[in-house]
């Protein structure tokens, strides 16, 4: 039974699904929550501290949206503001410093779209995360776990292997901003959503993610079942990341994000023709 | 479509050009600014629209209002007049864009000739002679040497960026030129913070020239013979007058085919004026061209018979021009007063006010061109000229004459002008000699202030 | 002291080096002066510039009261009431606006700019008919307090 | 005086009309189109040719207008020193959005390059740079698979050719028509910008009018130096989102070049005439010959 995109849309933010503190618990044993850029204040939208996967110490990032309505605007719905990826980077460089592989864990709606935000320079502080977790030389596994909301996601989701849970979505922008761009109508989400190709089936074709985590009933039903595929993925994964020396680790990395890209390239001959 | 026509100025030529279009028929919208909103040619025209802010650069000088205005009222032509917009190319190439008429030369023809160096050349290419120069700047003493004996002294070491009569020395041996040449770039950088210098011939007493031509879309040229402008105080015309009291038949020609020939060369169409100087040897030498009707036309007008700006109109619709070069005769002799509302002896300092009255002179051949009335308010951001009189008699000296007449007739209560200072002028020896030359109005101020201070 | 006598002091005074002259005699106070140039150009001057905004340009615009608000236009061009020939005016005397509503189109070199309402109040007046040309400057409509009505 | 001529008019104009047969009425001339751009900041209508000479700069108002891409490249760089890398690479549609390539070939006809990123080799002043200019008339200049990879191209280009890099951003963000593969472009583009900074070569980002969204959450803000020219909107959400968020009006110079500066995300406010010179001003001082000891 294959659910339609929207379907899938609506179990990706379902109230009941469950949150990064949920794998966090689930998964992490020791965990310590460590807080603050050191510049400006700490942004709970970004969950960010140590603990330990299969007893192997790993530094964790995890966007957190909350499920009770209090704790919903103490982590500001999911959306980080400059200081939450700052304070995502410097974490990250810490597990560099002592050779701690990463986990970041995504789910948000975006980046949060305030005056705020853009006073302490959301765009940069997105890019500058962008081009260092290129840098780090440490594993790093992503893991899109709800909602992979544009640039907001990206953030924190730069890395050597990329798994998303079967009900998960990862686009561009929400369907209802697209349907309010192409049909000048935010009700069209379904339409937009289906066209839109975001779910992690269409990612895993597009070579976008590398493994789909799935979940039988729904993390929202049984958590246990999408746990544990996980916790097995991530098992997998980090052997084989932590074996392999950091230059091809590194190289891999960045290669996997240079191949991705669909365009055509005319040849020099075909050049002079449009050049009349 | 029945014509209509923009007056793109104000004052005198304004009420000029509307009076011009109006015999031919045509209705005329003006502009204004608001302190020109009780101005006659707002008054006289069939209808007003204003165009901005007191100073100019905020009215006559807004392109974009200008031509709103044109545009909205429904006028297929523009008059610019003189200065404002008259010389603007870029206004020009708007106004041809929106296929309104300029009653003028083409944009083209104005980038082409108005540009000094580059109308310089021109007329170089078409030897009418030029003032000889070094072409651009001369860096050393040794180099200028070599200039200064090419075109033969005396010669002018002047500041590229220079200009109100500083950073210039008239030198008339290397000896003189050495000791001047560090001297006057000293001068040129403590004036302008440029010391580039470049080397002229400098023209003994020169007398200032120019001869009107006007030509149609068909290619017919004529030109209308000379007005000398002379008295000159820093190159502010003064006083005008035609014919020149210096030049022969001869001369008179050779200028004028000249003019036309230069003309022709851009095929430049509507009035213009190409400027001369003539030296006591009696060569003349091109300076530059003017691609606008000019304040002293009227004296071409008493003596040729045509009604220039009437014409201009005529040639702006695309008629052909109503004479031949062979119709077109002297006749008497022409002199134009400008009167200012000034104070000759504080410096001419400008004294705008209210008119609380005005008598204007008359009589056979004299002639006002103003628009100032009992009762108007002479605004103070604008150019200080509030009249010209124009007196035409059999010669020169009748001329003269009626000239003191007219003059001593003209009053005007509420505000001081020149027309005493002027008055004088008819009176000096020198003037009536007719041997005066752009030095002459230095001249004779320095004999009015000594007089006045006894 | 007569006239003549007055006169014969002032041309004394003026032939002499003297620049200043104050006398007080019994019936009379005279002042003279040669340093008049500067206060005469002083007086001359000073008045025509510094008063209020040209005294003799007087206003030449329809005489409207001082409290309603004035809608001016920023442009030289033709007034339309509305956004097309067919549609309906933006607004007519007495409808209330909003402050940054649209009130009419100046249209300069086909360029269609909306004129928006300073204030927020009723339409008072509106001072130039559709497709009329207007100057810069010139009034178009007037607003009054919303509150009144 | 004033109004005894206005009463002589009104007299003889009755008399006129017995003279005159009939009325005539002036309709206002009818100019070609497109003669006249609207100055989006103070709205005067700009004649089309001097806002060419001009640099496309409002007089009045001082508002940079939108440039095209080959007009910022003839206003930055040598004359004649611009050599195109590149040229062949043009998008497709992966997710065969409806509409898509109608609006590319919009794009194209505008701006007269085949995307909206136009890059090469160039010369200012006689230093030898790489050089791109995102084209704002190209479907706001919006940066899918295409322009990521012309882009990163450039980066590579100039990291192996050790050249100082310069490139001018003008873009609404990412686009959407290319989903996902738009959104990673970002984490590509500024990847590559890694290398470059790692081989110390200098990355001098100007942010034009207007550099928002996905462009200017990569590359855009990776400079060494960061100019914003002056009078553009910069920032990362589009303000209506922004407003729709936080339920208030922005404040005044929301996301202006000077807000930006004040907030202490770009260097420098550079006014359009004078970016050539201080590019060069830049360049000469990266070009560094060690100061004799």
């Amino acid at each position: 039974m294959s659910k339609s995109a929207w379907e899938i849309v609506k179990l990706a933010r379902h109230p009941k699904r469950m949150t990064s503190r949920g794998v966090i618990d689930a998964l992490i044993s020791d965990f310590v929550e460590l807080k603050g850029d050191r510049l400006y204040r700490d942004d709970q939208a970004i969950i960010g501290g140590i603990g330990k996967f299969n007893a192997t110490p790993v530094t964790i990032i995890a966007q957190e949206k909350g499920i009770t309505t209090e704790e919903k605007i103490y982590h500001n719905f999911g959306m980080p503001h400059p200081e939450g990826y700052h304070k995502a980077l410097r974490l990250m460089r810490q597990a560099e410093k002592f050779n701690r592989p990463i986990l970041s864990i995504i789910d948000t709606p975006g980046a949060y779209p305030g005056i705020g935000a853009e006073e302490r320079g959301q765009a940069r502080a997105i890019a500058y995360n962008l081009q260092q977790m290129m840098d780090l030389t440490v594993p790093i596994i992503i893991v899109v776990l709800g909602e992979g909301g544009s640039g907001g996601a990206l953030g924190v989701g730069v890395g050597d292997y990329v798994c998303m849970f079967e009900n998960a979505i990862y686009s561009i922008l929400s369907p209802e901003g697209f349907a309010s761009i192409i049909y000048r109508d935010s009700t069209k989400a379904e339409q937009a959503a289906n066209m839109m190709k975001i779910t992690a089936q269409d990612l895993l074709e597009f070579g976008i993610i590398e493994e789909i985590i799935v979940e039988g009933e729904g993390l929202h039903l049984e958590p246990n079942v999408g746990l544990n595929n996980l916790k097995k993925a991530l098992t997998r994964q980090f052997n084989r990341l932590l074996k392999m020396n950091k230059t091809t680790l590194l190289k891999q990395r960045y290669q996997k994000f240079r191949d991705i890209g669909v365009y055509e390239e005319r040849g020099d001959e075909e050049d002079e023709q449009t050049e009349d | 479509m029945k014509n209509r026509l923009l007056v793109a100025n104000r004052g005198e030529i304004a009420v000029r050009i509307i009076r011009a279009a109006k015999e031919l028929g045509i209705e005329t919208v003006a502009v204004y600014s608001k302190a020109d909103a009780k101005s006659l040619h707002v008054k006289i025209a069939d209808q007003a629209v204003c165009i901005g802010e007191n100073d100019s650069a905020d009215s006559y000088l807004n392109m974009n209002r200008v031509l709103s205005a044109a545009i909205s009222t429904g006028c297929n032509a523009i008059h610019p007049g003189y200065g404002f917009l008259a010389e603007n190319a870029e206004f020009v190439e708007m106004v041809e864009s929106c296929q309104i008429k300029f009653v003028g030369p083409s944009s083209q023809a104005i980038a082409q000739i108005g540009d000094k160096s580059a109308a310089r050349t021109l007329a170089k290419g078409h030897n009418v002679p030029t003032i000889e120069g070094s072409d651009g700047v001369v860096e050393t003493v040794e180099e200028g040497l070599k200039v200064a004996k090419k075109i033969g002294y005396p010669v002018m070491i002047k500041a590229s960026s220079g200009g109100g009569g500083r950073g210039i020395s008239i030198v008339r041996s290397d000896t003189e030129f050495k000791n001047a040449f560090s001297r006057t770039a000293m001068e040129a950088v403590a004036n302008f913070g440029d010391g580039a210098l470049y080397i002229e011939k400098f023209i003994e007493s020169p007398r200032h020239v120019e001869i009107q031509i006007i030509g149609d879309e068909a290619g017919n040229y004529v030109h209308l013979f000379e007005r000398d402008c002379s008295l000159q105080r820093k190159n502010q015309k003064m006083i005008e007058e035609s014919p020149s009291p210096v030049l022969n038949e001869l001369l008179r020609r050779r200028m004028g085919m000249a003019a036309l020939k230069l003309a022709k060369a851009i095929n430049y169409v509507n009035a213009g004026t190409v400027e001369f100087l003539v030296d006591a040897k009696l060569n003349f030498y091109f300076i530059e061209m003017n691609t606008r009707i000019q304040v002293e036309h009227p004296v071409t007008e008493m003596i040729t018979g045509v009604d220039l700006v009437k014409e201009q109109i005529r040639v702006a619709y695309g008629n052909t021009l109503s004479f031949k070069q062979r119709d077109l005769k002297m006749n008497g002799h022409a002199i134009e007063c400008r009167i200012n509302a000034e104070q000759p002896l504080k410096n001419f300092m400008p004294s705008p006010g209210e008119i609380k009255n005005v008598l204007f002179p008359g009589g056979l051949g004299v002639r006002v061109d103003t628009h100032i009335y009992p009762g108007y308010s002479i605004p103070p951001f604008y150019d200080s000229m509030i009249a010209k009189l124009i007196v035409h008699a059999p010669t020169r000296l009748e001329a003269i004459k009626k000239m003191r007449v007219a003059l001593e007739q003209f009053v005007v209560e509420g505000i001081e002008t020149n027309i005493e200072y002027q008055y004088l002028i008819m009176y000096n020896p020198e003037f009536i000699k007719g041997n005066y030359d752009t030095g002459f109005i230095q001249r004779f101020h320095k004999l009015v202030e000594e007089s006045n201070n006894e | 002291m007569t006239i003549k006598e007055i006169q014969q002091i002032i041309k004394d005074f003026e032939s002499s080096t003297l620049t200043t002259l104050e006398l007080e005699l019994k019936d009379t106070k005279i002042k003279l002066s040669k340093l008049k140039e500067p206060e005469i150009i002083h007086k001359n001057l000073e008045p025509k510039i510094r008063t209020k905004d040209q005294p003799q340009v007087e206003n030449i615009e329809p005489a409207i009261e001082d409290h309603l608000t004035k809608i001016h236009s920023p442009l030289v061009g033709t007034f339309y009431h509305a956004s097309s020939p067919e549609a309906k005016p933006y607004v007519k005397v007495g409808d209330v606006v909003k402050k940054g509503q649209v009130v009419c189109i100046i249209e300069a070199m086909k360029i269609m700019n909306e004129i928006t309402a300073p204030v927020e109040g009723v339409i008072e007046a509106i001072l130039v008919n559709n497709k009329e040309v207007v100057g810069y400057d010139q009034v178009l409509m007037t607003i009054g307090e919303a509150v009144e009505k | 005086m004033n109004d005894f001529l206005e009463q002589r008019k009104k007299r003889l104009e009755v008399f006129k009309k017995t003279v005159r047969k009939k009325e005539v009425t002036y309709k206002p001339i009818n100019i070609p189109e497109g003669l006249f751009l609207k100055c989006d900041q103070c709205g005067a209508a700009l004649y089309e040719k001097n806002l060419q000479i001009g640099q496309y700069i409002c007089p009045f108002c001082d508002y940079h207008f939108r440039m095209s891409a080959l007009n910022r490249m003839h206003l930055t760089v040598d004359e004649g020193s611009f050599e195109p890398l590149f040229d062949g690479i043009q998008s497709l549609n992966p997710l065969g959005m409806h509409g898509y390539e109608e609006k590319l070939n919009i794009g194209k006809a505008l701006s007269k390059i085949n995307e909206a990123f136009l890059c090469g080799t160039a010369q200012i002043v006689g230093s030898k740079i790489a050089i791109g200019i995102l084209d704002s008339t190209f479907m706001m200049g919006s940066m899918g698979s295409a322009v990521g990879e012309k882009v990163t191209r450039l980066i590579e280009y100039s990291t192996t050719e050790k050249l100082p890099l310069i490139i001018f951003s003008a873009s609404g963000g990412a686009r959407m028509q290319e989903g996902i593969f738009s959104l990673m472009q970002m984490a590509k583009t500024s990847a590559a910008l890694l290398k470059h900074d790692q081989e110390k070569l200098l990355y001098i980002s100007v942010l034009t009018n207007p550099t928002t969204g996905g462009v200017a959450a990569s590359f855009a803000s990776l400079g060494d130096i960061m100019i914003a020219e002056k009078s553009s909107l910069i920032g990362f959400a589009g303000a209506r989102v922004i407003k729709q968020t936080i339920m208030q009006d922005l404040p005044d110079g929301f996301q202006t070049d000077t807000f930006q500066l004040s907030h202490g995300q770009v260097d420098l406010i550079v006014h359009r005439r004078d970016m050539r010179k201080m590019l060069h001003q830049l360049l000469k001082l990266h070009e560094g010959k060690q100061v004799a000891s």
